[in-house]
């Protein structure tokens, strides 16, 4: 059957190394194929590679490559396809290097194994790498396109010869992009598409009136306030389902004043536990939720949702909405009368993020918390925050490994440019203990015990209040009611796993 | 005297007008609430602590669901709207006053100049017209923004926003002005009266403004009207394009904007109220405009 | 036969109905030259507008008769009247240069208009329409025909209009003014083509103008109109030669003959105020002057104008404007410049004021060099000692300044005198001496006339304390009675004050009665200088004998002694 | 006439080279590239080195005289957000636009003209009113709400039309065109209308306007004095007067059409230069927005020496003159 569906953004390229950005990985998962792939509920399978064990006496993974598969050209997928997209992948010119920051070397072992060792003992390895797609070395090298593209187009850019279960037949970029089902798939087609459309439409009263017209069949993601209207159209229906990624607030840790303020300038409140308290306690969870997001989001306690291996059961609290209390604690930490600051955020990153910010900033103020907000594009956001341009921010995490360790060393870390620690810890939130946990979580093991080493990190962010954690957010997609398909917690849409009715 | 007479001609026709009349009624109307809006409007919506989420998404009073306290209804933020579209057309008008007069004086100095010295001076000023008119406004408020941006620091663009937007938008309008108030003087300069001005030797500043410039206001005057419209209109294009006024401090194209996201979910009156009163001031700004052409030109009453 | 009785038309305004005309009668017969005339806003071209159904909204017809042969003109439905346009009634308007859709060929016009009148195919209508080109006089017909407006001449143009006008064969013509805005040599061809076209084809002429010279030349009968209603009406002889009307009188005796000299005009009906008033400007006026004229001499005078450009690599030929030209002007005198239109009067006047440079040549104002436009700054003495009073009185004064405001503009320019009371008080007086009321001084020019907006201009030129007055035809936009009020207020001021004065216009008659010398400019030379009574009594020049005999005048017998 | 071609070309490229200018200039400040280009994980070395790479860390000049002389080789640079080729970009968007324009434009003109005509001839008639009325409310209602507007009503009530896109489109010796197909011009019409609204009233006015003072001109008098026809003469004699103003605006129009259809663009998802642009300022892409800019202006220059060229088209009096 046919199928079309449309997006907000698209790919910007068809070089699966090129750009690390959600819509170019969740297009391209759909013709090119990794060593590993997700099943719908994220979980890892086997895909490329049929099966892995830890190298013995060394760090690292030994890949059991499948036999049999081709390429979309036709020629025989080996381990050297493998070495050769891993050179490519982590090559200089490469969006996606740091998936292969901890590996040392790589060896070919015969032509259906291979070994990655890396620098340490890493169990996570094998998760961080379903994205990493395998590219034909035959192809790639016949036709210039050795190495991703960076500053100009190559043969990539343009053109696909994977290994999964769509092929590009036709591609006019920012139009419209035409995949076919790929017949000589190794695995078996359980999806009834016979020609897929893709067309970004990137304002969102056009995607909703593209579905409702049906000329698409699908559309990720609608805004949550017409999520009514198509439930309420026979035909349509909507997915829902929580995304990994977890919205925060978070603070500058180390700045000695606050760089927005009209009456502290001397000092930094925020480097006061009880006043990033108080800010959390300002926070009406269930009017955001209930007015900004229609009852569709759940409120977080912790960098990463419930479900993401080392989610802290134990600590699923989040601080409860106590507007008196904030201001109690205010007053108790010396702003009896509050104080104002910059709260920075992005308009154009997450859901809502911008209309999130306008509410927090009213209810800061009503326990004294004067927020100045400034919303800005998320082009001119993270070069701000890298150069500590705020005082309070937005951020939303999602844990790339699906696991609680990633935020840990990303955003709890203290900041080490080095080891690239903490890389985007932008308040540079330090705390000594957490910094030794990092390590023992990363090479641990058992899982009880790494769990009891997380559950002690979340614990102590916590009482630290080092972010405030608010919500996760929500996914939303339409859909005509006559399709089949799954939603992934990632946001990327297979497919594979659709079906026309 | 002959002012009084000016008047009087134009009061006549005024009162046989009735289309100028309403237009007239509703602008002032609207401008007097923008003037008066702190004092006018319920709640003050840049105080943060004024409106909570609590009371977001309440329809206006007539609708199921309306409250008496917010007669129009509130928006996602739990803003009162009548004070959102008085507080956003003050800032509307702000901006499109200002970057009226600053195109005024900008295009009728430069095009009272061309016409006034012609010969090289004019056709540089024509060229840099020329240049402006192949960057179209939007292009021009995209590029002033991204100037803007660029050059100054991060924490004065909320600041400066507005006088941003209202450099952009006189920019693109200043074109208009100054080709006018330039075909005007150079019809001025064969008259008579500059000749004997020229002739007295009188300094070229005082020919131009105290002599000329009194004699081209009649068309300036109109499209003064009708750029004041567009330049309200466009702050509202630029907000769609989001290069306009941060929401929280919203003009009347950012309510509307703002107003887009509810276009289907229900919520109409964030859209379309705010819609209903942009265009009601900008309609009756260019009935006005029409209706001070005809006074100008007497010839195609 | 075209009759007229009774004929009222009103103008709705805001102050109730204005009644143009009324009470207007007036026959003419097929072949009968029927001159209107009267002085401007007389309602002249509302009789002829009334007359074809093209009266300017929002105006209508409000009572009397209208009828051409028998049918009823008044009760024609909007297609009817439509039709009747053009194959019973045709009409010329004033100026050629507007007349004619530019942009489409003579040929296209007179064919469609052929064509829209009998039912006729293109060969026989272009045939037509050659042939009545060439029957008015356009050489070369057949060529011609195919070139637009722009590419002919003014009286050409003129001559195609009747040539549309005439194409339908119609039985009247309304020629509203047809030659006012043509020279002297021009205007005697297209007055001399409708005499003959009334004698050879019969048709019925209603010719409007306010210069009674023509009407002497050609029309058969006149009338004469003043507020809207006819004063004396009969034949031409009768009416001119023998009027009864007073006004009519008035009218006669205001018309300057061009073969004598007059001291002064007879004036209708005088001003209030009249001049004699204003001792203090007149006082103030002579301390300035204190004593002895000032002359003018100029010496081998060219001007130039950049040609148009035409190819990126050829300096454009210049237009020469003035070619060496030398005359002196004696003090006190009035110098009086003449030539008809484009011949570079006004660059004249320019080249002194200061507003053009020459390209060679030098200028003495008394014995002080006058350096010029480029050289000469603002605050040469030369800018107060020369003032100028320009041909339109309605474009002359800045529209939006109070007159107070203008008058006292080159006291203050020249610091003549130094505060503002004063200078009001002056400015005051000074109207009172041009003859104006005193009130005039708060109020804006438009609500003057043109003969009290002209006075204006000269009281502004006086209160510079001027030496020397140039005065680019200072009358020709104004009627022959007001034109003579102005022309005794400059003679007056010559007499009183000693200024010298240079006078342009293109009228002999007028020349005739201001000058004491004079020269004739023709494309930028001078074809003849001398005393004015030698040029007009003997001219030498052929241009000069060619532009005397051209000009209308009345029979020697029909005019009133001043 | 050569000469006056001449000149018209000196100017335009005055006019070019200083666009180009201002669009190098000015995107230089816009955001920063380096850090669109490269993903969340890059270090800032890498970008460091990119930035150096891509010559972002030279002096202005330099920057400013790479940019214009590749230009001027024909070499548009490389997309920063694709990497593909500017030029194939731009000029692969170019027809959408230029289609979309032109409908637009015709929709005005065709419309606008007659209306113009109609309501200067019967200024106080109360369809002229009407007429006026209704679309001077449709100009003051904000582009983008009128675009949604018409595609939830025809597109999606009354599913007539398409809501997005270009629909059907035929590769006609390199040029994608809507207009061969009856999907392709289903498809143009809500943005074509929408695009076309604020022209049309715009043409409307100004023809009325122009009809009227033409109207009263002595020519138009003299013709109807004997006798010609009324619709020769409305639209021979007054109409073909008023045209030469007419299109001088509606020269000057088309910067207004060209940007307005950057808002068109992006509410129907339309494949035009304008959508490329907003979907390069979203991602910094300065190369894209630069060579857009240039391409604007060329356009605008093109069309008003058309513009130009038609005048003498229109009016004799401009031709080469003969001596008389
Ligand atoms: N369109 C109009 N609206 C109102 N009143 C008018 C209009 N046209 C003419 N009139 C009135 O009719 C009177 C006669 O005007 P008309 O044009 O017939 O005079 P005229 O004798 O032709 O003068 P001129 O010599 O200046 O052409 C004027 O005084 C004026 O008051
Ligand atoms: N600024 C100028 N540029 C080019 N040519 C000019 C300019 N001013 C005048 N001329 C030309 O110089 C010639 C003389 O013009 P001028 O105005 O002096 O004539 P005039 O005798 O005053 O005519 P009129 O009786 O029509 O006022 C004309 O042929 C005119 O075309
Ligand atoms: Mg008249
Ligand atoms: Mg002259």
């Amino acid at each position: 059957e046919p199928f079309k569906w449309a997006s907000a953004t698209d790919p910007q390229t068809m070089d699966p190394h090129a750009v690390s950005s959600a819509p170019v990985l969740s297009f391209l998962n759909n013709i090119y194929e990794g060593l590993v792939r997700r099943g719908k509920d994220m979980s890892i399978e086997p895909s490329l590679a049929t099966s892995w064990v830890p190298l013995e006496g060394e760090n690292g993974w030994r890949f059991t490559l499948r036999e049999g598969v081709t390429f979309q050209d036709g020629s025989a997928f080996n381990a050297e396809d493998v070495m050769f997209s891993y050179e490519r992948a982590s090559s200089e010119a490469s969006d996606v290097r740091s998936w292969f920051a901890p590996v040392t070397e790589v060896r070919v072992v015969d032509d259906y194994t291979i070994e990655f060792v890396t620098s340490a003992p890493n169990p996570l390895f094998p998760d961080s790498i379903a994205n990493f797609m395998i590219l034909d070395k035959g192809w790639a090298e016949a036709n210039d396109a050795a190495l991703p593209a960076r500053d100009a187009e190559n043969f990539a850019t343009m053109n696909v010869n994977g290994t999964g279960p769509f092929m590009v037949s036709s591609r006019d970029p920012g139009v419209k992009t035409v995949l076919t089902p790929f017949g000589g798939w190794w695995d078996e087609a359980t999806h009834n598409v016979t020609e897929a459309t893709f067309t970004p439409i990137g304002n969102a009263a056009t995607g909703l009136a593209a579905l409702l017209s049906g000329e698409i069949d699908f559309i990720s993601p609608i805004p949550l306030q017409d999520v009514a209207q198509v439930e309420g159209r026979d035909g349509f229906k909507v997915l829902e389902g929580e995304e990994t990624r977890v919205i925060m607030f978070g603070f500058g840790h180390e700045h000695d004043k606050l760089l927005y303020s009209s009456d502290v300038t001397d000092k930094n409140p925020f480097a006061d536990p009880k006043v990033r308290l108080a800010a959390a306690q300002a926070l009406d969870m269930a009017s955001i939720d209930r007015v900004l997001f229609r009852g569709k989001i759940e409120a977080a306690s912790q960098l990463v949702p419930a479900g993401i291996s080392g989610y802290s059961e134990a600590n699923a609290d989040r601080p409860a909405y106590d507007p008196e209390a904030a201001k109690a604690l205010l007053a108790e930490a010396g702003y009896p009368d509050g104080f104002s600051f910059g709260l920075k955020c992005t308009n154009d990153r997450y859901i809502n993020d911008e209309a999130l910010c306008r509410a927090a900033a009213s209810m800061f103020a009503a326990v004294g918390l004067n927020a100045e907000l400034s919303t800005g594009p998320v082009r001119d956001y993270w070069p701000q925050l890298r150069e500590d341009d705020f005082d309070m921010y937005l951020l939303g995490w999602s844990p790339g490994t699906f696991d609680m360790e990633h935020p840990v060393r990303f955003l709890l870390h203290t900041q080490d440019d080095e080891k690239k620690l903490g890389s985007w810890n932008f308040g540079n939130y330090s705390n000594p203990r957490v910094d030794e946990l990092l390590p023992l979580v990363q090479q641990e093991i058992d899982p009880a015990q790494r769990q009891a080493y997380l559950d002690e990190i979340v614990q102590i962010t916590q009482d630290d209040v080092a972010y405030i954690p608010l919500y996760t957010q929500p996914l939303i997609w339409a859909a005509k009611e006559n399709i089949d398909l799954t939603q992934r917690a990632d946001d990327f849409f297979m497919l594979r796993w659709v079906t026309v009715n | 005297m002959i002012a009084f007479l000016k008047r009087s001609e134009g009061l006549w026709l005024f009162v046989r007008s009735p289309a100028a009349i309403v237009a007239a009624v509703v602008a002032v109307l609207i401008i007097f609430g923008a003037a008066f809006a702190p004092l006018l409007s319920p709640v003050n919506p840049y105080d943060l602590s004024s409106f909570s989420l609590f009371d977001g998404l309440i329809p206006p009073l007539w609708q199921e669901g309306g409250n008496a306290k917010f007669l129009l209804g509130t928006d996602d933020q739990g803003r009162d709207m009548i004070s959102s579209i008085l507080y956003g057309a003050r800032l509307s008008l702000i901006i499109g006053l200002a970057a009226m007069v600053i195109a005024t004086v900008l295009g009728v100095g430069l095009g009272l100049a061309a016409g006034y010295y012609g010969g090289r001076f004019d056709a540089f000023v024509m060229r840099i017209a020329d240049v402006q008119l192949a960057l179209p406004a939007i292009l021009t408020a995209l590029l002033i923004d991204g100037i803007a941006r660029g050059v100054l620091p991060a924490d004065m663009q909320g600041d400066l926003r507005i006088a941003v937007l209202t450099i952009a938008i006189a920019l693109s309008l200043w074109v208009n002005f100054a080709r006018t108030a330039r075909a005007s003087t150079f019809v001025q300069m064969n008259k008579e009266y500059v000749q004997a001005a020229i002739m007295m030797g009188q300094r070229p500043a005082r020919v131009m403004f105290v002599h000329i410039l009194p004699n081209i206001l009649g068309p300036l005057l109109v499209i003064m009207t009708v750029d004041l419209a567009s330049a309200i209109l466009l702050e509202a294009t630029l907000s769609f394009l989001g290069i306009g006024l941060p929401p929280d401090s919203p003009s009347l194209g950012t309510l509307i904007q703002i107003g887009m996201q509810f276009l289907f979910s229900g919520e109409w009156w964030i859209l379309w109220i705010p819609t209903l009163f942009l265009v009601a001031l900008v309609v009756s700004i260019n009935i006005l405009g029409d209706f001070l052409r005809d006074v100008f030109n007497p010839r195609l009453r | 036969m075209l009759v007229i009785k009774d004929l009222a038309v009103k103008f709705p305004s805001r102050f109730g109905d204005v009644t143009a005309i009324e009470d207007v009668d007036m026959t003419i017969a097929p072949g009968e030259i029927h001159g209107l005339v009267g002085e401007s806003g007389a309602g002249k071209s509302t009789v002829g507008a009334a007359v074809i159904g093209l009266l300017p909204t929002p105006g209508y017809v409000a009572g009397g008769e209208l009828t051409l042969g028998d049918t009823d003109l008044r009760a024609l439905s909007r297609e009817e009247a439509h039709r009747l346009r053009g194959d019973r009634i045709s009409m010329i308007f004033q100026d050629p240069q507007t007349s004619l859709n530019p942009l489409m060929t003579v040929e296209d016009q007179l064919v469609e208009t052929i064509q829209a009148h009998s039912d006729v195919g293109y060969e026989a209508a272009h045939k037509r329409a050659v042939d009545l080109l060439e029957e008015i006089g356009i050489e070369n017909a057949s060529a011609r025909i195919k070139s637009y407006p722009h590419q002919f001449s003014g009286g050409m143009r003129q001559r195609v209009v009747i040539a549309l006008a005439l194409c339908t064969d119609p039985e009247v013509i309304i020629a509203d003014e047809p030659t006012t805005a043509l020279d002297v040599a021009v205007q005697s061809q297209v007055l001399e083509l409708i005499r003959r076209l009334a004698d050879t084809r019969g048709i019925a002429f209603m010719l409007i103008t306010h210069d009674i010279g023509v009407i002497a030349q050609v029309a058969d009968r006149v009338t004469v109109m003043r507020h809207g209603k006819v004063m004396e009406s009969g034949e031409t002889r009768q009416v001119l030669g023998a009027p009864e009307h007073p006004y009519t009188r008035a009218l006669m005796a205001a018309v300057p003959p061009l073969d004598r000299r007059i001291e002064r005009f007879a004036i209708p009906e005088p001003e209030a105020g009249g001049a004699g008033a204003g001792e203090a400007a007149e006082r103030w006026l002579l301390e300035g002057v204190g004593g002895a004229a000032t002359g003018l001499r100029v010496l081998d005078l060219s001007v130039q104008f950049a040609g148009t450009r035409t190819s990126l690599f050829k300096k454009p030929e210049p237009f020469t404007a003035l070619h060496d030209i030398s005359f002196e002007v004696r003090p006190g005198s009035i110098m009086g410049v003449v030539g008809e239109s484009g011949s570079g009067k006004s660059t004249l006047a320019k080249v002194l004021t200061g507003l053009v440079s020459p390209a060679s040549g030098q200028m003495h104002l008394g014995d002080a060099p006058l350096p010029g436009a480029k050289q000469r700054g603002r605050g040469h003495p030369s800018r107060q000692l020369i003032q100028m009073v320009f041909q339109d009185p309605y474009s002359s004064l800045n529209s939006r300044h109070r007159i107070g405001a203008i008058l006292a503009e080159p006291l203050w320019l020249y610091g003549l005198v130094q505060e503002a009371g004063a200078r009001r008080e002056l400015a005051a007086q000074m109207l009172d001496l041009v003859g104006l009321p005193a009130d005039a001084i708060d109020k804006y020019p438009h609500q003057f006339s043109g003969g009290q907006r002209q006075r204006i201009a000269v009281a502004r030129a006086l209160l510079a304390r001027p030496r020397f007055l140039i005065c680019d035809e200072p009358t020709s936009a104004l009627d022959v009675s007001i034109q003579a009020e102005i022309l005794n207020l400059l003679k007056d001021l010559q007499a009183n004050f000693g200024l010298t004065i240079l006078f342009i216009t293109h009228n002999l008659t007028v020349v005739r009665q201001m000058a004491d010398d004079m020269i004739v400019l023709r494309r930028g030379r001078i074809e003849e200088a001398g005393s004015t009574e030698a040029v007009f009594e003997a001219p030498q020049a052929e241009y000069t004998q060619k532009l005397l005999s051209l000009t209308p005048v009345m029979p020697r017998e029909w005019q009133i002694a001043g | 006439m050569v000469y006056f071609i001449l000149k018209r070309l000196v100017q335009s490229v005055f006019v070019m080279l200083a666009v180009a200018f201002l669009a190098f200039a000015l995107f230089r400040f816009v955001g920063d590239p380096v850090s669109q280009m490269t993903g969340v994980e890059t270090s800032v070395q890498d970008q460091e080195k990119l930035r150096e790479e891509l010559g972002l860390n030279d002096p202005f000049a330099v920057q400013f005289y790479r940019f214009t002389t590749d230009m001027l080789r024909g070499d548009f640079g490389f997309s920063y957000r694709t990497r593909q080729p500017v030029a194939q970009m731009i000029s692969a968007r170019i027809p959408a636009t230029l289609e979309l324009g032109f409908v637009a434009l015709l929709i005005s003109l065709i419309v606008g003209i007659p209306a113009g005509v109609y309501t200067a001839l019967r200024p106080r008639g109360v369809t002229s009113q009407t007429i006026l009325m209704v679309t001077l409310v449709g100009v003051s209602i904000p582009t983008f709400v009128i675009g949604i507007m018409l595609i939830f009503y025809f597109g999606v009530k009354l599913g007539w039309l398409p809501t997005f896109g270009r629909g059907g489109t035929v590769n006609v010796a390199g040029w994608e065109t809507s207009f061969l197909t009856v999907e392709g011009w289903r498809s143009l019409i809500l943005p074509a209308l929408t695009l076309g609204v604020y022209q049309l009233t715009l043409t409307m006015r100004l023809v009325r306007a122009e009809m009227m003072e033409v109207m009263r001109s002595d020519y138009i008098r003299f013709a109807t004095a004997r006798g010609v026809p009324m619709g020769r003469l409305y639209f021979r004699h007054a109409l073909s007067n008023t045209l030469v103003p007419v299109i001088t605006i509606i020269g000057l129009q088309f910067g207004g059409v060209i940007a307005f259809s950057i808002v068109t663009e992006s509410v129907f998802q339309w494949p035009g230069l304008g959508l490329l642009f907003l979907e390069s300022i979203r991602f910094v892409d300065i190369p894209v927005m630069g060579v857009y800019l240039v391409v604007i202006a060329l356009f605008f220059v093109i069309v008003n020496m058309v513009v130009d060229l038609l005048y003498v088209a229109i009016d004799p009096r401009l031709r080469v003159r003969d001596a008389t």
